[in-house]
C-alpha cells in the first residue's frame, strides 16, 4: 500500500538526514543559527516514532498526521514548511488511490505550492525552494512526457543537485541568510541541502 | 561545550520546571506543549501572548505576570515554538477581550504564529517586533530582526491591556512603540546551543560583530576590538539617523548574557554622555541582561523615543520574575 | 582580553558613573574616594556598611537603597577597598545609630575595614561573613570564605535596620543569619580582571573547579565535568553536613555572571528536587546573578536554614538596584 | 638628607616591580587571585608622584605621607600591611635623626612588627612575613655585630633570597593561599617575591 512507501520513504529520509549532519549544520552555523539539523532530525525521529501506528492508515491520514506532528515538533523557519508540504499533500486529489507517477508529480506539486504560499518565497530565494520548485517541475515534465519511473528518479536528484548548487552563488531574500547579505554569497543553503539529501535518499531506496 | 546540564534534550523541560518552581507565585507552567501562564487570569482584559526560541531568558518567561504578558510560549532554543503552543497559551488566557500576540520579526516565528492565528477561533490581532536597525532593510524581504525592542514593547503594552484598552488599542499602542525604537548589538564572543554542542559562529581574539543579531546572525561587520566608547559613539549615530530621537528617550543597555553588569553600566554611561551631547533625556532606563542568547559576551543599545503615554506605563506596575516595580 | 571597556585604569569609575546615572532615584555615588549611599538617610537607623572589591556586581552597590544598605564602598576589580573609603562613607550615613560593617572573610577585607574601624569615631559592629563551605576550615587560620550568603545577610538585616532594631540586635540577626548559611560554588571557566588581561587561572575544556571561590581562587578539586544533577547532589551533600537544613530553607542559586539564566533555573529545579527528598521546604528562592566574578560560569547553591523573623525579614520591603520587592 | 634616601629607596622598588611583572602577576595567579602586581604597582606608581612634595619633609612625616597614601591606594591584603609598616617606621624612635645603620634596623624592625600584628601571620605562614622577619633579625644582628654596611646589604639580600624560597615547600596559613591547602606548595609567594625583588633593588642601588 502507499502509506508503505511512505514509511519508508520517511525512514530513507530520516537516515539521510543522520548520515549529513556535519554538513547540514555547518551550512546553518554558516549563514543561519545552526539549528537547521537538529529542527529537522527533531521532525524526522518523532515520525519515525509515529512509524508504527500509521501502517494501517491511508495515505490521506498518514500524511496528515505526519503534518501535524512536524507541525508541533520541528518549529524554527522550517517546521510550518515542511508541515505545509505534509498538509497539502494529505489533501491532494486522488491521494488515497493507488499511486502512480502522475499521482506522485501531482502531491509533490501541491506540496512545494503550500510551501511556496506559506513562505511567499522563490526560485533564486536561496532557500529549499531552490530545490523542490524545479523538482516538482522536472517530475511534472518527465511524467508528461511518459517518462519511465528509473529516469524520473535519476533526473530528479540531478534537478535537486542543480538546485542545491544554485543557492550558493546568490544571497538570500528569505530565512536568516537574508540578514547577510553579500556575506551569504559561497555557501549553500542548509534547507536545500537537506532537502536535497532527502530527495535523493528516497529516489536511491525506493 | 561546558554547561550546566544534564542532556542537551532536558535542559528546556527542566529549567521551564525550575522556573516554575521558584516562581510559583506569579506563573503556572504547562509541558504538553510548552506554555506559561500567568497565575491569576483578569477577565475582560486583552490578553498579550508572546513565545520565540528559548535561550533568550528571562525573555519571554520572565515578563509573564500582571502587567506585562498573559503568556509566553518558549521553542527549543533559538527555534520558534510551534502553533499548538500559541494555540494552547490562546485559549488558555483568553479572556473576553482578545488575544494579542506579540511576535518578533524572524520567518519562523512570523509563520509559526500565522499558523496558530489561523486556527485560534477567538478575536485576535498581532504585533511584529523589528527594531535591529544594524540590518539595513532594503537588502532582503524579511526585513528587520526583532530584538531587545521587544521588552519596551511587551511593558508598555502589558501596561495598556491591564488599564483596560481594547484589542485595536493595545495594538496601535504596540506598533508604536516598536516603530519608535531602534537598536544595535555588538558580539564579543559566540553562544553554543546546547543541542549543537559547538560555538555557533567563529570569531578571533580581538574581533567583533558589529550589528550582531539575537541567535548570533551575523551583522554589518566584522571588525577588531575597539574602545568601547567609539563602539557605542558608532551605535548611537546609526540609530539617531533610523529614528531621529528626540525629547524624552527610553535606554536599554541589555546584556548578551556573558557580558559582566560592569561593563553594562560602563556601556550606559557612554550613552547618557552622548544623550547630554544631543540634548536627550533619558526619562527612564533599562540596563542588565534581559534579551540574552545564552553566554553570548555583548550588549545591545536599545533607544525608544517616548511620549508622555509610553513613560506613565513604562513606570505602572509590573509584577515579573524580571521586572518588578511600580 | 575581550572587554567592553575602554581602558583598565578607567573600568571602575566609568562602570560606577553609569550606575549613579541609571539609578540616581536609588543612590548618590562619590569618587575621591569612592563609595556609594542611598538618596535618603533615616535618622536614627541603624547604617549599615558593605563593601569589597568590584566585578562582583551587582554586589554590593545594587543592593543599596531603602531596605537594605546605607552605603557600598567598591574597591579595584576583586580587590578591597581601602580604609579612607569605608570611613567617608561610615562619616556620610551614620544617622546616630551606629554604623554596621558587613565584612566578607577575605584578609584584605578584614584588615582594611578593621583600620576603617580603628579612625571611625562613631559607634560600630562589625559583621564577617564567611558562608563557602567547600573550603574546609580546619586547614588554614583565615576561616571560610564569604560568598552568597553575604546576598542573605544584607537583605534580612538591612529590613531589620529599617524596622527599628539598634545595633546590637542587627549583628546578633546578622551573625545568625550567616551561621544558618552555606554555600558551594562551581566554576566551568575563568575570569579575567581588567588589570591582569588574562584569565586568572587556567582550566581545561572538559574541567570543572568544585568548591570555586568568588575570585576564582581554587575549591576541593579539579574535576571532569558531570551532569549537573550529580553536581548539585554533591554540592547539597557537603551543604547538609555542613547546617544540617531541616524545615523552611531560603534557597540561593547564584550566577557566576557568564551562565545563562536558563541553566541556574535548570540547577534550581535540581535543588527543589533534593529538598523535597529531603523533607525541605524551600520557604522563598532567588534564581539570577548576584554575587558574581566577572564573566565567569559557573554557579553557586546557597541554603539558609530560615526561620520566621528572618523570613518576613526577607519578605520586606527593598527598594535597590538588584533587589526590588515587598 | 634621609628623606632622599628614602625617595630613593622608593624609585628602586618601583623599578624592580615594574622589571618583576610577570613573575609576581604569575604567582598571584596561581595561589591567589592574580592582583598582587597590580595592586603593589598602582601602590608604588603613586607614590612616585608624591615625590614632589616629600623632598623637604622631614623622614617622619615622609613616611606618614606614604603610609597613609598606601593605604588609600593598594587595598586588598597588602595594602594596610604595607602601609603599617611606613605607619610604624614614621614613628620609630629617632627617625628625624641622622640615619645610622641602628637606625635603619629599628624602623625596618619596628615595620614588620606592626605587619605582624595587623595580619597575625609569622614565620612560615607563607607570607610576605618569610621574608620580611628573617630579614629585620638579620639586620639587626648584623648591627649589633657591629657589621659594615656593604656587608649587611648583601646579607640582608641573601636572608631575603631564603626567605623567598622557603615559601615554595610549604602551605599557607594567611593570605588567599590558605584556601588551597596542599595545592599551594611548590608555589612561591607572592608578597614574599615582591618583598625580596625590593629588598634586593634597595641594597643594590643604594
Ligand atoms: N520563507 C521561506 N521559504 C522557504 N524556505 C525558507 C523560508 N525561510 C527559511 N527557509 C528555509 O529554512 C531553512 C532554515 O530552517 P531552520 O534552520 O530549521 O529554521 P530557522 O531559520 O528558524 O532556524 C533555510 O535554510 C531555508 O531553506
Ligand atoms: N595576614 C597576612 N600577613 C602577612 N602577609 C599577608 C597576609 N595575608 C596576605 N599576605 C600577603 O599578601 C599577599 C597578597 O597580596 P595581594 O594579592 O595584593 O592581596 P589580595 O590577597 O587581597 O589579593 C600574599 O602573597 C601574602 O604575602
Ligand atoms: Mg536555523
Ligand atoms: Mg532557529
Ligand atoms: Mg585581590
Ligand atoms: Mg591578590
Amino acid at each position: 500500500m502507499s502509506t508503505e512507501i511512505i514509511l519508508r520513504a520517511v525512514q530513507s529520509a530520516r537516515d539521510a538526514i543522520h548520515a549529513n549532519e556535519a554538513e547540514i549544520e555547518g551550512l546553518d552555523r554558516a549563514i543561519g543559527d545552526g539549528d537547521h539539523y537538529i529542527n529537522i532530525k527533531r521532525g524526522a525521529d518523532t515520525i519515525m516514532e509515529l512509524s508504527g501506528e500509521m501502517g494501517d492508515k491511508p495515505p490521506s491520514q498518514a500524511l496528515k498526521a505526519i503534518a501535524m506532528k512536524l507541525m508541533s515538533t520541528i518549529g524554527g523557519a522550517s517546521g510550518p514548511l515542511v508541515s505545509s508540504f505534509f498538509l497539502a499533500a494529505s489533501k491532494s486529489e486522488g491521494i488515497d488511490e493507488p499511486w502512480t507517477p502522475e499521482r506522485v508529480a501531482t502531491f509533490v506539486t501541491d506540496g512545494v505550492a503550500a510551501i511556496q504560499s506559506r513562505g511567499k518565497a522563490d526560485v533564486g530565494d536561496k532557500t529549499m525552494l531552490d530545490v523542490l520548485i524545479p523538482l516538482a517541475k522536472a517530475l511534472k515534465e518527465g511524467v508528461d512526457a511518459g517518462k519511465e519511473p528509473a529516469v524520473l528518479r535519476t533526473e530528479a536528484v540531478e534537478t535537486a543537485r542543480n538546485g542545491v548548487e544554485a543557492t550558493r552563488d546568490i544571497t538570500a531574500r528569505f530565512g536568516r541568510a537574508a540578514f547577510l547579505g553579500e556575506r551569504a554569497i559561497g555557501h549553500i543553503d542548509p534547507g536545500a541541502m537537506s532537502s536535497y539529501v532527502i530527495v535523493r535518499a528516497i529516489c536511491e531506496d525506493l | 561545550m561546558k554547561k550546566l546540564i544534564n542532556t542537551p534534550e532536558t535542559v528546556l523541560d527542566q529549567s521551564l520546571a525550575g522556573f516554575g518552581r521558584a516562581h510559583g507565585d506569579l506563573v503556572s507552567v504547562f509541558f504538553s506543549p510548552r506554555y506559561l501562564t500567568r497565575t491569576k487570569k483578569k477577565e475582560g482584559k486583552v490578553a498579550i501572548i508572546s513565545g520565540g526560541g528559548s535561550g533568550h531568558e528571562p525573555l519571554h518567561a520572565g515578563f509573564v505576570g500582571v502587567g506585562m504578558l498573559d503568556a509566553a510560549c518558549p521553542g527549543e532554543v533559538f527555534t520558534s515554538p510551534t502553533p499548538d503552543q500559541m494555540l494552547a497559551a490562546a485559549e488558555a488566557v483568553d479572556a473576553g477581550a482578545g488575544v494579542l500576540f506579540l511576535i518578533k520579526n524572524y520567518a519562523g516565528d512570523i509563520m509559526n504564529f500565522e499558523m496558530a492565528m489561523e486556527m485560534f477561533e477567538g478575536e485576535s490581532a498581532s504585533i511584529i517586533v523589528n527594531d535591529d536597525v544594524a540590518v539595513e532593510s532594503s537588502t532582503h524581504s524579511q526585513g528587520r530582526r526583532g530584538v531587545a525592542g521587544a521588552i519596551a514593547v511587551e511593558k508598555i503594552i502589558g501596561a495598556a491591556a491591564e488599564k483596560g484598552y481594547d484589542l485595536a488599542a493595545v495594538k496601535a499602542l504596540g506598533d508604536r512603540v516598536n516603530s519608535s525604537a531602534a537598536t544595535i548589538g555588538v558580539a564579543l564572543t559566540s553562544c553554543t546551543v546546547p543541542a549543537a554542542g559547538k560555538p555557533t559562529f567563529e570569531i578571533g581574539d580581538t574581533e567583533i560583530e558589529f550589528g550582531v543579531g539575537v541567535h548570533g546572525e551575523p551583522g554589518r561587520r566584522r571588525e577588531v576590538l575597539r574602545p568601547v566608547d567609539e563602539i557605542v559613539t558608532e551605535i548611537m549615530g546609526v540609530i539617531k539617523e533610523e529614528i531621529s530621537p528626540s525629547g524624552d528617550v527610553i535606554v536599554i543597555v541589555n546584556g548578551f548574557g556573558g557580558t559582566p553588569l560592569m561593563e553594562l553600566y560602563l556601556v550606559f554611561d557612554r550613552v547618557a554622555q552622548l544623550c547630554d551631547d544631543e540634548g536627550l533625556t533619558i526619562a527612564r532606563s533599562l540596563v542588565g541582561n534581559y534579551f540574552t542568547s545564552l553566554e553570548m559576551q555583548g550588549c545591545s543599545i536599545t533607544i525608544v523615543n517616548a511620549d508622555d503615554e509610553m513613560l506613565s506605563l513604562w513606570d505602572a506596575p509590573a509584577r515579573t520574575a524580571a521586572i518588578n516595580w511600580g
